[in-house]
């Protein structure tokens, strides 16, 4: 169980000077975690892993569109409903159909997979928190693999 | 794109000559009697509510005393392409094979879109529990369901006396003929200046005389292939 | 965005203010707009008992305050989401403040808006029937009818809207959990989801409210297009036309503009967010009125005018029934309320004061639903066949269902405000932090700030 | 419960639990009376012969039932009256079966006269009350004191009421005073009928006959109006109707010629001066005119009075001349006066030589073997509206079939004055709230009767390659189509039964029995053995109809003599004219099309039924001239006063296109101050300004005045309320 650093930031400036320091001694970037109540762009940790929202989006889109076209074509064909003959797929209209579930299903996934890589809603979530973030304090968390790290966590972060 | 599908079971239709309709609306009470029609009452009628699955309309021409009246009975036209059909969310008005627009009272939600899409005003909505003091309610014909709040209704062609006819051909062995089935408005035309039966046979009554030169069906134009034809007054 | 105005550390305590303290003021319009959504509820439960007989719908008019409720209710919400998705797209840096006032507007005009397709119903109990679900009844809907576009695309857009309300709604939700206790705590614990501010999750965040955004306005777009196909499929006169799409997406966003101006007056006023929503917000929308304006009387003069030079017999009876028959009195009101008097409040510069574009929305908003109101009964009352021709009147019942939608809408905006702060904080902060690094480092593009 | 029922019950009642249970009393739920158990099957229909009693045409109808129901009507495709089509009166006949408002028993009176309380009481205490009383007067003021009052009826009611009558000794039947029946005038109450051959006739000239609506026999002159029109074989007839407002008859014709009101007798002569003095017809006798020759009214010096120009009187007249198989009907407001207008019209017929022509008229001997089962003696009929023997108190009325006090609001005093009132009506109607005792007919559906007449038509035999007229002799038979809804009786049965009481029993013992004898005269006139097998009854319960052989009479005799030249025709010139400065307008008070003249007002598909022309329901209306209406200022809609001499009426204007602009018009009907739910308190009643609708010396002569009222008027309508014009199929 690596032991966990944390300290508490006036400014950004300074969270990110001690962000970067820690990262000059040898945190690896996921270690560090960084609380604001607003995002900071210049942090480089979100840098750190890539995020896959487009593509699940994309994929929800091809998924809805894809049980759209089910859904309409093949049980409307099945239902039996009696038409005397009258012709009973639509295209142009069951397109629409197909548009509207296209995006839900971007918008189910995307959100999905915002949730997933965002780690919301999960047990525990609050572990690791400091109500202070919500007074505008910056919070860093450095995860120290060794006892070596915790040492110089302490050192670097203390200065917050 | 799918095709249509021809039908092989009779296809119904019904001829109205113009020339012979007299407007004395003996078909209007007939289809209320035989079609368990409401009675809506002063006050409903006043606010647009009276149904009657076939009206019997009437135009001026012209002015006094140079003028004309035109009559014309007006039901549902069962067309052939009707426009009544796709919108309706629930399946509760369709197209039968026998090239009826029928309804479905009980799959009826009463979107009322049916009527909005109709280019012939010709279906018309419970807005209210119909009404029957006793003993009204025994005239009730028992093969038509009576149509509660919040359904649409409209003219079947009878189709209550075509499956009785269809059965009785049936059991005679027999393709249908004409006279067979008579809807309740031809039946009782004073003027008999309507005809009804299978416009698939072209041996058939109405067959001959939808080709007639009077014949025109109503706003064709907008495509929706009207099954009822009239036949212009004059020569 | 002049920072002297707010202090970042007065930010907190005056967005959350309303969220945690209530006045009078609150309590009396929750106790007005309530009393209107009970007698609303009164007069649908009426309507239940007794049949939609109680409205005046009649034959030919079969849709007449409630699919006009409908239409507007929906053309509102285009508020929203598409104002507040079109600016963050475009990077609009002056629509800090005003986003989650406009998405509120969409969820919450489009609850009521979706309500009417239910409540119109002859057998409103069974309006689960147009939903496609397994039974064994041999019930299935029917995917062209443009009503099953309708039920596909609101739910769409409504689930939609929610999330595009939600997701910039989680940090806020943390900062009320950070400073509420007890149960209040617990409530909002859940609600948040555990957000804890890791820059993680603040990139995924802004990741997906972006992705969200992008979607959503094809989505809104095509739900008030679906709306308008609901009269254009028809082949009704001056129904059917093929402007009919973008004609109700530009109507929707002029009503949606005006109803945002309002709802951001009076929160301002309300809840003292002067410093928050200045002029220059209600001057930037009010220029996006403007153009709506412009668009919409484009578009209703296009529309009239083909009608009219078209000349065709059927058409013209409802044209002329609407110029100078029955319903002249109503088409002229709603020029004047939609283009003749707003159109020159908001083009000439001094008359858009905040006061001046909050006369013009409400004139707007009362036009627009004229606007639906005349597109739909005029048509419907005079059928191609003359001998059909009818007229329409309505009933309290209706007139209370109405009242009652306004009511409700005022409603959830008030509990609304009441729980969640109407500005959002954590994008207000990030504005201002993002014009500070404007003073000093380069980021041109991001801090494009209209007029300011 | 017998044991026979309580089988029935057990058999029939297995069957139909399920279907009948919610109908309360299984024994109510239980099958017809009349079709035999043995052969009822539940779910099958029954059709059951009878003849509709909406009007006096006499169609023959066929009564489905199914469940003890009955639940539609139907035209009988063998009566040569109808051959299967039906109006929309005799298809409404249903709601007279099933009227909620019916009296459901004898009732007797219980409040003041006149304040409509009255209680049950059994048939026996009615019978034994109706004795009592009818005895008791008799005795204290002779046999003349008791009156019997008869209107539309059946047949064996009729003749129940003639033997009744007879048996007591008393004389007095009152009917409505009909001056206008078109045959009566024609042939001056000889008792012939005059049949038209519309079908036939290639130009057809109506004096304002409503011949598609109300006039005579108007589902046989339909049928007749479609072959006029398209029949095979032949080509499209022309139709030209004179009246001063366009009917729906009118509204069918090729023209509309608005001739002023009264002058349809001036206008016949004038098209007959034209046909005469231009040599149009081979045999062109001059009529016996009292005022003057014929030459005085010559298109040219009548015109003015006839208000059409003369120009367009000669082209009638030439296209009339010239036509292959010209036709000239008189009826409506051409029976003003004392028949002149009808003789000069029928003159026209002799000018062109159609006299028992095919598509001409025909005259048409009476079948009457019914005669037979009468006393004998002619029945002599007093008018209500003579003075002379209803004062002084001790007297009775039994009213049948008649509502004077609302056709004539005039008499309710007179009414008033007998001491002891019974009426048979199955309606409380404004005469029947008088009454001291109800005796409830059954209503016609649940009766017994039969009617024998002479059906005429003209049909193109095939062998002798021309039109050939077929007079057929023909009896309708009308048996219960169902068992009776309520405690009523029919009233021949009343009357047997009453009869007997008094110990001078009637010569039948039923109304059944009176049917069956009366078949048994029909077939002997037939020709047939008068004794009728129970398989040929059974059979000709079903078809309700038997014809004899057709002979054509080829008498024209009544015709002849009923020729204008017999009889001079005293139609003068310069009549009439609204001059009277209080009362510009004419009024014209017509015959409803649906409601008649307010007997089917408590009918609710009836009331329900648009106006063909107005599209008015449930209510009065009044027509005028858009032109007219401008000038007083008076709206579509709105409400207006209608007076005349004898008094005013409130009602809503209808802007009526097709009027002339110095006639009102309103329709009779409504304005019912009793007579059930649908009839009661609803629009006005024109008698009370224009006069009883038999009146027609009078009625249609009526001036008024109308003007704008203050107040909200009550105006319903199906159809759009102004005029439109719409590119209809050609």
């Amino acid at each position: 169980m690596p032991n966990r650093v944390h300290a508490i930031f006036d400014s950004v400036p300074k969270a990110l000077a001690a962000q970067a320091e820690l990262l000059r001694e040898g945190f690896e970037r996921k270690a560090i975690t960084l609380l604001s109540n607003e995002p900071i762009h210049q942090s480089e940790e979100a840098g750190g892993s890539r995020s896959h929202i487009g593509s699940f989006a994309i994929l929800g889109g091809i998924l809805g569109a894809t049980s759209a076209v089910l859904l309409t074509v093949i049980t409307t064909k099945r239902v039996g409903v009696v038409t005397g003959g009258m012709p009973i797929v639509s295209p142009w209209a069951f397109g629409i159909i197909a548009f509207e579930l296209t995006m839900l299903g971007a918008i189910l996934f995307s959100l999905a997979c915002m949730l997933y890589e965002s780690g919301l809603g999960r047990r525990g979530a609050l572990k690791n928190y400091d109500s202070s973030v919500s007074e505008g304090k910056i919070v860093i968390f450095a995860d120290c693999s060794s006892d070596l790290l915790v040492e110089k966590a302490e050192r670097v972060l203390g200065k917050g | 794109m799918e095709e249509k599908v021809e039908s092989k079971k009779p296809q119904w239709a019904m001829v109205i000559d113009l020339d012979r309709c007299t407007g004395c609306e003996a078909c209007v009470v007939a289809c209320h009697a035989e079609n368990n029609i409401r009675i809506a009452g002063e006050g409903p009628a006043a606010g647009g509510r009276s149904v009657n699955w076939i009206r019997v309309e009437r135009y001026y021409e012209g002015e006094y005393p140079d003028i004309r009246v035109k009559f014309m009975p007006v039901m549902c036209q069962h067309c052939e392409e009707a426009p009544c059909e796709p919108v309706c969310p629930v399946y509760a008005t369709y197209h039968t094979d026998e090239g009826l627009n029928g309804q479905v009272y009980n799959r009826c939600v009463g979107t009322r879109y049916c009527a909005n899409n109709c280019p012939y005003t010709v279906r018309f909505f419970n807005f209210l529990d119909p009404v029957w003091p006793e003993p009204l309610s025994k005239s009730l014909n028992p093969e038509v369901s009576v149509r509660y709040r919040g359904v649409m209704e409209k003219c079947t062609f009878c189709i209550q006396r075509i499956r009785k006819g269809e059965d009785k051909a049936k059991d005679e062995g027999r393709e249908i003929r004409d006279g067979d089935v008579n809807p309740a408005c031809v039946q009782s035309c004073t003027a008999r200046a309507m005809t009804f039966g299978n416009i698939a046979d072209p041996t058939s009554e109405v067959a001959r005389l939808s080709k007639s030169g009077r014949a025109s069906r109503l706003m064709e134009e907008l495509g929706t292939k009207p099954r009822v034809t009239y036949l212009s007054r004059g020569d | 965005m002049s920072k002297e105005d707010v202090l970042k550390s007065n930010i907190n305590s005056d967005l959350l203010r309303p969220v945690f303290k209530t006045g009078i003021g609150w309590y009396i319009t929750v106790a007005i707009s309530g009393s209107l959504l009970l007698a609303a509820m009164g007069a649908f439960g009426y309507q239940l008992y007794s049949g939609i007989g109680v409205w005046g719908l009649n034959r030919p008019v079969m849709w007449a305050f409630d699919i006009t409720n409908f239409v507007f209710w929906i053309g509102i919400s285009h508020a929203g989401t598409l104002i507040s998705a079109i600016l963050r797209v475009t990077g609009a840096e002056w629509r800090r403040p005003v986003t989650r006032c406009a998405e509120a507007i969409t969820v919450f005009a489009l609850m009521i808006g979706a309500m009417f397709p239910i409540v119109h119903l002859g057998r409103p109990y069974l309006f689960y029937w147009l939903a496609p679900y397994p039974n064994s009844r041999g019930l299935w809907p029917n995917y062209r009818s443009p009503l099953l576009w309708d039920f596909f695309a609101i739910n769409t857009y409504l689930l939609g809207s929610l999330i595009y309300l939600y997701l910039p709604l989680i940090p806020d939700l943390a900062l009320v959990r950070d400073k509420a206790k007890g149960l209040r705590h617990k409530i909002y614990s859940i609600a948040s989801l555990g957000w804890r501010g890791t820059q993680v999750q603040w990139s995924r965040l802004e990741k997906a409210v972006g992705v969200m955004a992008v979607i959503i306005i094809p989505v809104a777009v095509s739900v008030h297009t679906i709306v308008s196909w609901d009269f254009a499929m028809t082949i009704r006169p001056m129904w059917h036309s093929t402007i009919f799409g973008p004609y109700f997406v530009a109507g929707a966003i002029f009503s949606g503009i005006a109803a945002l101006i309002m709802a951001m007056a009076v929160i301002r006023k309300v809840f003292h967010l002067e410093a928050y929503l200045k002029p220059i917000h209600f001057n930037n929308l009010g220029l996006l009125l403007l153009t709506m304006s412009l668009l919409w009387f484009y578009f209703t003069f296009a529309e009239y005018l083909t009608s009219y030079y078209g000349n065709e017999r059927v058409e013209k009876a409802v044209f002329q029934s609407k110029i100078s028959g029955a319903y002249a009195p109503l088409f002229w009101a709603m020029v004047v309320c939609c283009f003749v008097i707003p159109m020159p409040i908001l083009a000439i510069k001094k008359l858009r004061t905040i006061s001046g574009t909050v006369a013009a929305s409400a004139l707007i908003v009362v036009g627009m639903w004229l606007e639906r109101f005349l597109i739909i009964v005029p048509t419907l009352s005079q059928p191609a066949l003359p001998f059909n021709w009818g007229s329409y009147r309505p009933t309290w019942v209706e007139i209370t269902l109405t009242a009652g939608t306004f009511g409700y809408f005022v409603l959830l905006y008030a509990v609304f405000t009441k729980l969640f702060p109407i500005v959002a904080v954590w994008e207000f902060k990030e504005g201002l932090t993002l014009a500070d690094h404007a003073g000093s480092v380069a980021e041109p593009q991001r801090l494009v700030a209209h007029g300011d | 419960m017998k044991r026979r029922e309580f089988i029935v019950l057990t058999g029939v009642g297995a069957a139909s639990t399920t279907l009948l249970s919610g109908c309360g009393n299984p024994e109510n739920a239980l099958i017809p009376a009349l079709i035999p158990d043995d052969t009822y099957t539940p779910g099958i229909d029954y059709w059951k012969a009878s003849t509709c009693a909406l009007c006096s045409a006499g169609c023959g109808i066929l009564v489905r039932t199914r469940e003890r129901a009955a639940n539609k009507i139907e035209g009988n495709p063998l009566h040569p009256v109808n051959k299967g089509a039906l109006c929309a009166r005799g298809q409404a006949g249903l709601q007279v079966l099933y009227n909620p408002d019916r009296v459901k028993g004898p009732m007797k009176r219980s409040g003041e006269r006149g304040s409509g309380q009255f209680e049950s009481i059994s048939w026996d205490e009615a019978a034994k009350i109706l004795v009592d009383r009818l005895a008791d007067i008799r005795a204290k003021n002779g046999q003349a004191s008791v009156a019997f009052s008869l209107g539309n009826t059946s047949n064996v009611n009729r003749i129940a009421a003639e033997h009744f009558m007879s048996s007591f000794g008393s004389e007095r039947f009152i009917s409505a005073p009909v001056s206008s029946d078109h045959d009566d005038l024609l042939f001056n109450g000889t008792g012939q009928r005059a049949v038209f051959d519309i079908a036939n006739a290639t130009y057809l000239l109506s004096f304002g006959a409503r011949f598609l609506e109300t006039w005579q026999s108007p589902v046989m002159y339909s049928l007749a109006y479609g072959e006029f029109r398209r029949g095979k074989n032949r080509r499209r007839g022309k139709f030209v109707m004179i009246e001063p407002r366009m009917s729906t008859t009118a509204a069918n014709a090729d023209e509309w010629l608005p001739a002023a009101i009264g002058t349809e007798g001036l206008l016949a002569l004038a098209i007959a001066q034209v046909i005469i003095r231009e040599k149009l017809t081979p045999n062109p006798v001059s009529p016996n005119v009292a005022n003057g020759t014929l030459d005085e009214f010559a298109p040219e010096k009548t015109e003015a009075d006839i208000n059409l120009p003369a120009e367009k009187i000669v082209r009638i007249a030439r296209e009339f001349a010239a036509s292959e198989r010209p036709l000239a009907i008189a009826g409506g407001a051409a029976a003003l006066g004392d028949g002149e207008s009808i003789r000069a019209v029928h003159f026209l017929n002799k000018l062109v030589g159609n006299l028992n022509m095919p598509g001409g008229v025909f005259e048409v001997e009476q079948f009457d073997p019914l005669a037979k089962l009468g006393t004998g003696k002619p029945i002599k009929w007093a008018p209500l509206s003579e003075k002379d023997g209803y004062e002084g108190g001790g007297s009775a009325l039994l009213i049948h079939g008649m509502n004077p006090v609302f056709h004539s609001p005039q008499m309710t005093d007179r009414i008033n004055a007998f001491q002891f009132i019974v009426s048979f009506s199955p309606f409380i109607d404004e005469t029947t709230q008088l009454a001291d005792l109800i005796l409830p007919d059954h209503s016609y559906l649940e009766s017994w009767d039969i009617q024998a007449a002479t059906a005429h038509h003209t049909v193109w035999h095939a062998d002798l390659r021309a039109l050939q007229p077929t007079p057929t002799p023909y009896a309708a038979i009308a048996s219960p189509a169902i068992s009776p809804e309520f405690d009523t009786k029919q009233t021949a049965d009343v009357l047997i039964d009453v009869s007997r009481q008094l110990g001078q029993p009637l010569p039948f013992e039923s109304s059944e029995e009176c049917v069956r004898k009366a078949v048994s005269e029909v077939r002997r006139a037939f020709g047939q053995a008068a004794e009728i097998s129970d398989e040929d009854w059974k059979s000709l319960l079903e078809s309700g109809v038997m014809t004899g052989d057709s002979k054509p009479s080829g008498s024209t005799s009544g015709l002849e003599s009923a020729k204008a030249g017999d009889q001079p025709l005293a139609i003068s010139t310069g009549e009439p004219k609204p001059s009277n400065d209080a009362y510009p307008f004419f009024v014209l008070a017509y015959e409803h099309a649906a409601l008649g003249y307010g007997d089917h007002a408590n009918l609710p598909w009836l009331q329900e039924l648009p106006d063909p022309l107005t599209s008015v329901l449930w209510g009065s209306w009044v027509e005028i001239n858009p032109k007219t209406a401008a000038s007083l200022h008076i709206e579509d809609g709105d409400l207006v006063e209608v007076k005349t001499a004898d008094g005013s009426l409130r009602l809503p204007a209808v802007l009526f296109p097709a009027i002339r602009p110095d006639v009102i018009a309103m329709p009779y009907g409504q304005g019912h101050t009793a007579y059930g739910q649908y009839a009661k308190g609803r629009g006005v009643n024109p008698a009370t300004i224009a006069g009883p609708y038999w009146d027609a010396k009078k009625r249609f002569g009526v001036r008024a005045s109308v003007a704008k009222a203050a107040g909200e008027a009550k105006l319903v309508r199906f159809g759009t309320s102004l005029p439109e014009k719409i590119d209809t199929p050609r």
